[in-house]
This record gives structure tokens, C-alpha cells and sequence, in this order.
């Protein structure tokens, strides 16, 4: 069974923003994304809960996507833009997958 | 004041101080936040309807289309004031006071209730068209303060990557708590009385009850604002969110006094006024100016200026409606 | 028709096309999944409870017997017609095709509720074993579209990895519907009107506000529906989700004719034949069939022919159970 | 045994064995842990509420602060003798033994609930003191524990990297339930039965149908503990989930009688004492002593004895209450 | 303190067919595995909201498991059967574990 | 657009266990960490599901945290002791972040 290189962007951003983050994905050509939510965290000197937070305007959710090297680095450029003014954190990894030809 | 006791040992209130209680000691206890969001749908579908079917019952007067129009005015002037202020008294940046400000112009749909039952409790009646001016009040706020914030700037750095046309104004005029208000007011005003009959039990029986639970909740939720944004907050910052109410208040009486509006409708009027979002604002907040400090404006909404408006402020608001009424009267 | 309209007029309805209009607008709100989850399985108790007390009022009669295998022969005969007329005007590969018709031969509990209400708005009675047909009607239609998508083919290319013998079974005769439909039927028949009198606040009394806020979520979930799998219709597709409820409604109809049912009881048949499930069988195509693509089921069923069902498709059901009743009675 | 019977075939009892007979056979179905979740908060308002008002009825007499401390000690001392049983009969570890002994000293509030209906449909009354009782006696079992599992150990090797001071005080004195209990009561009890008339519907009206839905839940919850946790248990260990309870309930009846407490008050001594928690203590346990395994103590409490209360104990031990009243009377 | 290498699956995949996965990591032999809910995605054209799909038949989870190579390989093969007939991403990567012996 | 090498710790432990270890990341002096809620899981010969479980005893929440090698390496010390009496698995893996004065 063949393995093949892809990248793993995984961007935690606060929830209000997270539409934008995912248009971006999509404009920049992945295949797809998952969201999935969180239910506390902490940054800076802050922490927050969800239970805590009525107007989830500190709620983070996390956005993953399997892509390759030349999207994700696309995709990083314009989540930098984003996280200019929103409050997030993102990362790349490598990863491997079965069928390159879906990512 | 027997009123104003009344109003604070009402189980209401007392549910509300137990929850700000256990969350200041640090309970780890929590309403989910799924049932509580349900329970706050609840709410505004049966404010929504009692106002309807009340509106319904009388025809359109003048009165009722000043009270609306008083209430955008003021939703548009009040951020302005705020404002001002902020800049005055806080060494909050341009873009967090503007962000601030938009908060206390706006409204809390829950103080509204709150400050209804305790009209109710004091012996006032109240009309249908205030819960029209509660939707009213929502969003005029929200366009002054992005006025404010951009003022004096040079050209916008450009959009945010992934905007898209629109959003903003979605997320203002259809998020749920205008959606709930004004989709189930026209419900209560086209089915009126009769044709709610059926749904009576489940809207009006059990309000009170269930209106205890979610403030349950909420005292909950300011506790744990008040709590973990209180290192954020200077001396300034946190009486901005205790004298705010008061002047708008005051400004908002003299308004119902002029409109001659009686003590139960002015009290209402006065407590929209007075009363600052924490949900419907902060969302568009971080829609349209992400560079503000979210732990700012909601710490002294949420934190602050609420339990504030539900323990100490009804009771002055009535209080003010009967001064305002009695001078013109 | 007045009583159509008197329906349409319903709160109950009007709560549905606000919900549908928000969300064909984009309106970003929601009610949590968990606490419209709760609501159904309440709604499920509270019509389970309801149609036992009634059967156990009433001996079991031959007609009792008669409408209940009527439920089950149409659940059965239905996605047959339902197949045919896919494979006839629409492009859809037999696995689709199959998938869907299961869905139209199945029913939708909440079609089946807004329909009680019409008609008991409308003056007629109805009795309690019909919610017993609503359990029994929704699972046959499984099996017939299996036989349909399988019929032809060589021997299936082995299980899916990680399959387990019983799973699809489990699902299909012990989802959450069937088990608190049943259920609470079983209970409603044991403790009867006298054992169930100090629940009676809780599940009658609130019924039909619980059915309001509900069917605000129904609105918001079909009008999502719609918006989000219009692009994969077609308009042969879009009309079976009009016309097959339609015809499965006067097959139904010509059925309770020969039966000679009363008009409220033909009117519920009529309605659970023409009703397409949207949760119990989309759940065990992607078990039995995970190659026919849930895009198309799901948006025929939740976005066109539910819409069509609650607003237009009830009251056309009631006069057809009048004329039919009026034909043999 | 005619009450015994009918409790047991009361909606309650019947939803919950449709609850746990879904589970046994594996169904699927659950209701949303938020949604159960807030109901289990709105029932512990509604019997903190109900206890607090018909406290404020009557004076605090000697009686009721005799059946407050007779319950805290209990909760003291069941532990002890827990601890002893299960290390002679089974060969679960000290801290295995300990933490489960907390369970079945500390109490069950849904067991507590149940055996107030069978009580007043087995036609007595009850006292309101006994919520209170009920709030009082979820902790202490939990130092009992405590002190059993670290007696004879040289001192612990050093706290788990990251504990706080006053964590473990702060999930034990400021759990949900007993925030909601302790502070209903209070409201209860200051706002009195003309404060809370407003909020009666909801909180009175509603509680028995509320509490069926629950039970459903509690059911399945229960069932799947059962069928999860079968494989860790021997027969020792299960049979120690079915004496233990009754061991209580007899100590505790012999303390009613002495205390010549009325058949109701001394029915729900028993039941409290003779139930064992399975949320408080749990999660107390995996703060204080993580060593002690899950699985053992929570398939006991939950899939064993509080099935065993909720349809076989109760009856009983209501019978014991009438025994020890008469034998003293 | 050393570190070892071993395995992450991560498989994203519909809810309604998440059991199958599971049972198939289990005959594997794996040691363990956490399922976590997610809220929205996106995949080829369609965009999917856990709030909007009342029937869940388009909710995906996300399945995590840490184990060694061997196993690794032997449940991709598996879920590559699953992922033949289920919607569903699959991907492994490197991590690094305290106590080796426990994957 | 350059990347700079961080280190991605991933716990999954049982929620009330959970905030001894985010303190143990704070006074790590990690720069943020989110956590995640689970819905089922499986360990051991245990399986568990978030439905079931009542008691949330055996909940488990997933708790990631972008940092750099150093406190990563200190982090992974402590939580070692708390999942010597707490449930749970930690790994690290290596990931690639804009920012690198961030973590
Ligand atoms: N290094 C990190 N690793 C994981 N999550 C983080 C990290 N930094 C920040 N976050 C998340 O982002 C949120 C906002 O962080 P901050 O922008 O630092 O206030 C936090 O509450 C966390 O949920
Ligand atoms: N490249 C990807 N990265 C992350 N999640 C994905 C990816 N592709 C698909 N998904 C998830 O899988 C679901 C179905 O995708 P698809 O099979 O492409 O329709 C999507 O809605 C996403 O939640
Ligand atoms: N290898 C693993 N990969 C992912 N999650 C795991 C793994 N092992 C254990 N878990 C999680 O940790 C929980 C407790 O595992 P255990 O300590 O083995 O009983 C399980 O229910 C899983 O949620
Ligand atoms: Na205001
Ligand atoms: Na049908
Ligand atoms: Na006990």
C-alpha cells in the first residue's frame, strides 16, 4: 500500500470568524475542510470556556484540511491576512494518504 | 421602596443572585449551553407573541409609532454619548471604545423581560409595540459605532480575507434574536388571541418559570465574565458601565416625558435604553471590527452592566417612569 | 377553504415559513441540535401517550386491525411506485433511485403531528391507532428498497469492512422514533387515562406550543435543505418531490374509501402514505446503501416534499378523506 | 402488595424500563446529554423550590434537625460498613473499595424524587426538610472515603502535577446539584408559597411529565452502564449493588423508628440512604483518587442498585417505614 | 526523556458509518481510539452544518488513534474498504509517545 | 513565505482531569492551548460514548497546544506524572507556523 505526501493545515480561530477562513480555503482550491468545535482554551492571559461564554465571541473553533504543499502554502498566505485582525493560530504538518489524486 | 424589594426578592432575581453567587466562588457548575440557547428561543418566541397578540388589540396610534421612532433615535444617539465618554474617562483605544459604545446603544433582550415582570409586579401595564421597539433598538447602535470607529481614519487597509458582501448586514438583521422577536410579533398580531389560544399554555404558564432557569444561567454567565475579564478592567472602564446605564436612562425619562408616555411603557423605554447587549453586538463586533478587544465591551456588558440593570436598575427605572409621568402628567 | 386556510393561518404553520423564510434569506441562526433532538423525543412521548389512552379506551376492532395492515401494505407497495416513476423521468442510477423511494414509502412523524392538529381544527376526530400505523409504516418501505436496488445486480461485492451482522436491524426496529413511539403507545395503553392524568400538563397541555418552536427548527432545517441541495435538482427530480405525495395520497385515499374510514382517521392515513421520512431512513440508507448519495434523498424529502406537505399538501389530504368518506359513506 | 404494583406500573417507572429495556437490546437511541442534562437542573429547582416553600410553612422544630443530622451521619457511616463488606466479599483493592463505598454513602437525587411520588401515591406526606436532608447528606460520605482508602498508607507519594488547593472542596461543596438544591431551597423558603405562585406551572405542573422524560433517559443511561460494565464485574461484586442498599435501608429504618419519624418523612430517609450516587461522587472520586477505577463503582451504583431502588426498592422500602412507624407509634 | 515513534490515523469520516471504523480499528488491534464530534465541513461542491442536517446523515466525526506502524498499515488497508463505499479522509503522520509499550 | 519548526502536543485525557493539566501547560509557560470535547472513545477493552455516560467520568477531552521544543519537552515531564494516576495518552509531533515569536 503506497503513501503519499500531503500537507495538514490545521487553523484554530475564533468562531465568528471561521466563514471567512473557510472561503478562503475554498477559493484557494482544497477539496475540502472539516470544523470542529472547542470547548475552552487559553491564549495570552485569557482563558475562556464555553459554558462560560454567552455570546461565543471568544469561542475557538479548529479547521482542518488535507491538502498538497502548493495549496497549503497558498492558503497561509491569505490566513495570515485573516489573522491579522482575527484571533487564531495555525500550523502545517506532513501527513500521508492513500489516494493523492482526491486532496 | 417596597417595590424595588419586592422586585429583588422575586424568585427571578433570587435565581439570578444564586447563579452570580456560585459562579464568584468558583462553582463549576453549568447550564449546557445548547439547553440555555433553546430556553432563550423560548423566551423571545413567547415576548414575541404576547406582544402581537396585544398589538393586535389595538389599533396603530400615533403613540405607538413615536415610542418606535423614540427607540431607533435613541439606539442611534446613545453610542455617540458612550462614546464620547470612553474616549473621555478610559485610555481605551478609538476602535475599542467605538466597539463599547455599540454595546450600550443596543439592548438586552433579557433585561427587557426581567424589567416586564417587575413592571407587572409593580402594578403597571405595559403595550405590545415595546417588545417591537426592543427589535427596533437592536442594530441602529451598530451603524454609529462603525461610524465612529472609522472617523478621522484614513481609507480602510482593505477587507479581511474571506468577507464576503453581506455578511455583516446577515448576521445584523437576521440573527435569531430579531428573526425570533419580529417573526413571532407578526405571528401574535396575525393569529391574535383566539388562534394563540392553544399555544397559551406553553407561552404564557410557564414564562415565569422558565424565565428563573435561564436567569439561573445567566447569573452564571455574568459571575464568570465579571470574574475572569476583571484583570482587563481599570477603575475608569468599570464605572463607565455603572454610570452609563444611568444616563441613558435619564436622558431616555425626559424623552418619555416629553412623549408623555405612561409609567409602564416609559419604564420599559427607559431599561431598552439603559440596558447593553452581550450577544447580538459582540458578534457583529467581530465581524466588522476585529481589532477590538472582545474581553473589553463584554466584561462590562455582560459583567457588569447587567446584574447592575437587573438587581439595582428596574427599580430606578420604574422609579424615573413615575417621576417623568407625574411631572407631565 | 376555510379550513385550508385557517391551517395555513395556524401559528403552527407560520412558525414553520418564518423558520423556512430565515433561512432561504441566509439567516444564520439556529436552535441547537440538542435541544430540538429533546423536543422531538418529547413530542414522540406526548403522541405516543395521547393514541394509547385512546386505544384503550376502545376495544380492538376490526377496522383497528384493517388500518393498521393498510399502514403497513402501503409502506411496502409505495417505493415500488416511487421506483418506477424515478427510473422513468429522472436520470438517477438504480442505487439512487431505490434510496429515495424508501424514503416516500416511509413517513415524517411531524407531517403526521401538524396533520392532528389540522384536522382537529378542522372538526373531525381521530383515533389513537393511528399513531400505531405511524410506527408501523416506517420501516417496510426499507425493505422493498432493498429488494429494488439489489434486484438485478450479481451477488453485492462483499460487506463493507467493519459491518456487523444485526447493526442495520438495530437501527431500523429500535431508532429513537420507533422505540418512544411504541413505547410510549404501550404506556399510554397500560396506565390509561387515570394513570396518565398527572402527566397530562406536561405532555397535552404544552403540546402544541412545544410543536411551535419545533417547526420553526423544521422550517429552518428544510429551507437549509433546500438552499444547499438545489444545485444537485433537477426539475424531474423537483416535481417527484411535489407529484409522489400526491399520487401516493389518492391510492391511499381510494383505500380508505374501500375501508370506509372516518374522515379524520382516512385524512392521517392519507397523510402518513404521502409523508417522506427525513431522519429514520436517511439514517439506514447510509448504513445499507452508503453508495446512493444523500444529497438527493435528503433534499427531496426535507426541502421539497415536507414544505409542500405542512403548508399545502394537509389541507388537499383532509378534503380528499372527505370525498372519500362521502363516496362510500 | 397493592402500592407497590401501582408504583410500579406509574409512567414513571414504566419510561424507565422502556429506557433500559432500548438499551439492553442495543438500540441507538439516546436523548442529547445537554438536554437531559437541563432538565436534571429544572427538576432539582422544582424540588429545592417545593421543599423551601413547605419549610417556610413550619418552624424549624427539633424533629427536623434531628432527621438533618441523623442523615449526615448516616451519610458518615454507611461508607464504613460498605467498605467492610466489600473488602471481605470481593477483591477490589483498598481504593477500589473506598471509592465505591462513597457511593452508596452519598445519595441519589432522581432515586429521591421516585420515591416521593410512590410516597405520595402510596398516600403520605412528606416534609420539605427532607430536600434539605437529601442536599446535606451528598458530601460527608465522600471524607468517609477518603479517609478509608489513605488509612494505613504512609503518606501519599506527593500531589497529581497541576492539582489546586480547594479544587476538590469546590467540586464537592459547589456541585451543581448541590448549588441548585441548597439555593431552590433558600428561594423557596424566603419567597414563600406567594412568591412562587407565579412560577408554579412550571415548576409544579410540569415536574411529573418532566421527570418521565428523564427517567427515559436515566433508563438508558442505566442499561448501557449495565451492559458496559458487565464484563468487570463478578458475582460478589454485582451482589453487593443489590444487600447494600437494603442494609442501609434497615439501619436507617431502625433510626426512623427511634426517632419515631411519620411513615413519609422516614420512607425517604430510607431511600436516600439506601441509594448511591452516580454523578457527584464520581466525579469527587476522580479528583481525590484517580487510582480507583471507574468502571467498577459507577456500573454498581448505576447499572445495579439504582435500577434495583427505582422499581424494587422503593416499594420497599416504603413497606419498612411503615413497619418502623408502627413498631414505635 | 526519551520518545518514541509511532502512528496517528486520522480519519474523518460520516457518523452514521463511524462504528464500522471503529470495529475495524479494534480487529486491528489497536490500543485506542477517540472519536470527536465536528460542526460544519466541506467536501467536492457541498458544504454541510451540523446545525442544518436534522437527520445527521451528512454530520462526519473525526477518529483519532496513536499506534504503531505495523497496525497503522494494516488499518488503512481496512479503511480503504470503508472509504469505498463511506464518505470519508484518511491520513497518518509521525508522532512521538512517552511510554511505547502502551500503543 | 517562511515557516519556522514547532513542536504540536496532543493529550487526550479525561475531562476531570483536564484543567490540572491545562495548569500544568500555563505554568509550563506554554503560550495557549485549545481544548476539544470528544464523543467516544475506546481504550483498554473499554469503549465508551459521551451519550452514555452520565457521570462524565470517562469522558475524554483532546488538548492541543502549539509550542516549542523546549517547553514542549518540560510539558511532556509533568503530564507524565498526572497520567500516572489520571487516563489518558499524550504525543508530539512536528508542525510549521508562520510566527514563530508566537508559541
Ligand atoms: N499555542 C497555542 N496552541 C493551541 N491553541 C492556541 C494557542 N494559542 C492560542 N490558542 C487558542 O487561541 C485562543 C486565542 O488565543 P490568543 O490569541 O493568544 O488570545 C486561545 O484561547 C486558544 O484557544
Ligand atoms: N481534504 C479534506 N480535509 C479535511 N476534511 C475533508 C477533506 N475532504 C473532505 N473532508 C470532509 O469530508 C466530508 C465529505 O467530503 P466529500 O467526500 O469530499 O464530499 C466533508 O464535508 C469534510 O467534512
Ligand atoms: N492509542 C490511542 N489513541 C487515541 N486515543 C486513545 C488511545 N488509547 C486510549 N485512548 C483514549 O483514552 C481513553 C482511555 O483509554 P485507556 O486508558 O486505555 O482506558 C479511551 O477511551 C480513548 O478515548
Ligand atoms: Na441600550
Ligand atoms: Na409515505
Ligand atoms: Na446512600
Amino acid at each position: 500500500m503506497e503513501l503519499h505526501q500531503k500537507r495538514r493545515i490545521e487553523l484554530i480561530i475564533e468562531r465568528m470568524a471561521y466563514k471567512r477562513a473557510c472561503r478562503v480555503l475554498e477559493q484557494v482550491g482544497v477539496t475540502g475542510y472539516t470544523v470542529l468545535p472547542s470547548m475552552a482554551g487559553f491564549g495570552g492571559k485569557n482563558r475562556w470556556s464555553r459554558d462560560t461564554d454567552i455570546s461565543s465571541a471568544s469561542d475557538m473553533v479548529v479547521i482542518i484540511s488535507i491538502t498538497d504543499e502548493e495549496k497549503a502554502d497558498e492558503a497561509l498566505e491569505q490566513i495570515a491576512n485573516i489573522l491579522g485582525s482575527h484571533i487564531g493560530v495555525v500550523s502545517v504538518s506532513d501527513v500521508q494518504v492513500l489516494r493523492p489524486e482526491l486532496f | 421602596m417596597d417595590t424595588a424589594l419586592s422586585t429583588l426578592l422575586s424568585p427571578i432575581i433570587l435565581f439570578f443572585m444564586l447563579g452570580m453567587g456560585a459562579a464568584l466562588l468558583r462553582s463549576q457548575m453549568s447550564v449546557p449551553e445548547a439547553f440555555s440557547k433553546g430556553l432563550s428561543i423560548y423566551l423571545m418566541m413567547a415576548i414575541g407573541l404576547k406582544g402581537g397578540v396585544e398589538m393586535a388589540k389595538n389599533p396603530l396610534t400615533t403613540e405607538v409609532i413615536l415610542v418606535l421612532a423614540a427607540g431607533v433615535v435613541l439606539s442611534f444617539l446613545i453610542p455617540s454619548i458612550a462614546f464620547a465618554l470612553l474616549q473621555l474617562t478610559t485610555k481605551l483605544n478609538r476602535t475599542d471604545a467605538a466597539a463599547t459604545a455599540a454595546h450600550y446603544g443596543s439592548i438586552s433582550i433579557v433585561t427587557f423581560v426581567a424589567a416586564t415582570e417587575a413592571v407587572r409586579l409593580a402594578g403597571f401595564e405595559t403595550g405590545g409595540h415595546l417588545v417591537a421597539t426592543a427589535a427596533l433598538m437592536e442594530t441602529p447602535a451598530i451603524i454609529t459605532a462603525l461610524i465612529l470607529a472609522h472617523r478621522g481614519q484614513s481609507a480602510r487597509g482593505g477587507e479581511v480575507a474571506g468577507s464576503e458582501r453581506g455578511e455583516l448586514l446577515r448576521e445584523v438583521l437576521l440573527n435569531a434574536s430579531v428573526v425570533v422577536l419580529v417573526g413571532a410579533l407578526a405571528i401574535g398580531w396575525i393569529a391574535g388571541e383566539e388562534g394563540t389560544a392553544s399555544i397559551q399554555p406553553f407561552f404564557t404558564g410557564l414564562f415565569q418559570g422558565v424565565l428563573c432557569l435561564f436567569l439561573l444561567d445567566m447569573g452564571l454567565n455574568a459571575g464568570r465574565g465579571l470574574r475572569q475579564g476583571w484583570r482587563q478592567m481599570n477603575l475608569p472602564t468599570f464605572a463607565f458601565g455603572l454610570y452609563m446605564p444611568l444616563i441613558s436612562a435619564v436622558i431616555t425619562a425626559a424623552v418619555c416625558g416629553v412623549l408623555g408616555l405612561p409609567v409602564g411603557d416609559a419604564a420599559l423605554l427607559i431599561t431598552l435604553a439603559a440596558s447593553a447587549s452581550y450577544i447580538a453586538v459582540p458578534a457583529a463586533m467581530r465581524l466588522a471590527l476585529p481589532e477590538a478587544k472582545p474581553s473589553v465591551y463584554l466584561t462590562l456588558s455582560l459583567g457588569v452592566t447587567f446584574p447592575f440593570n437587573v438587581t439595582v436598575g428596574i427599580p430606578i427605572y420604574i422609579a424615573m417612569a413615575g417621576i417623568a409621568a407625574s411631572l407631565t402628567g
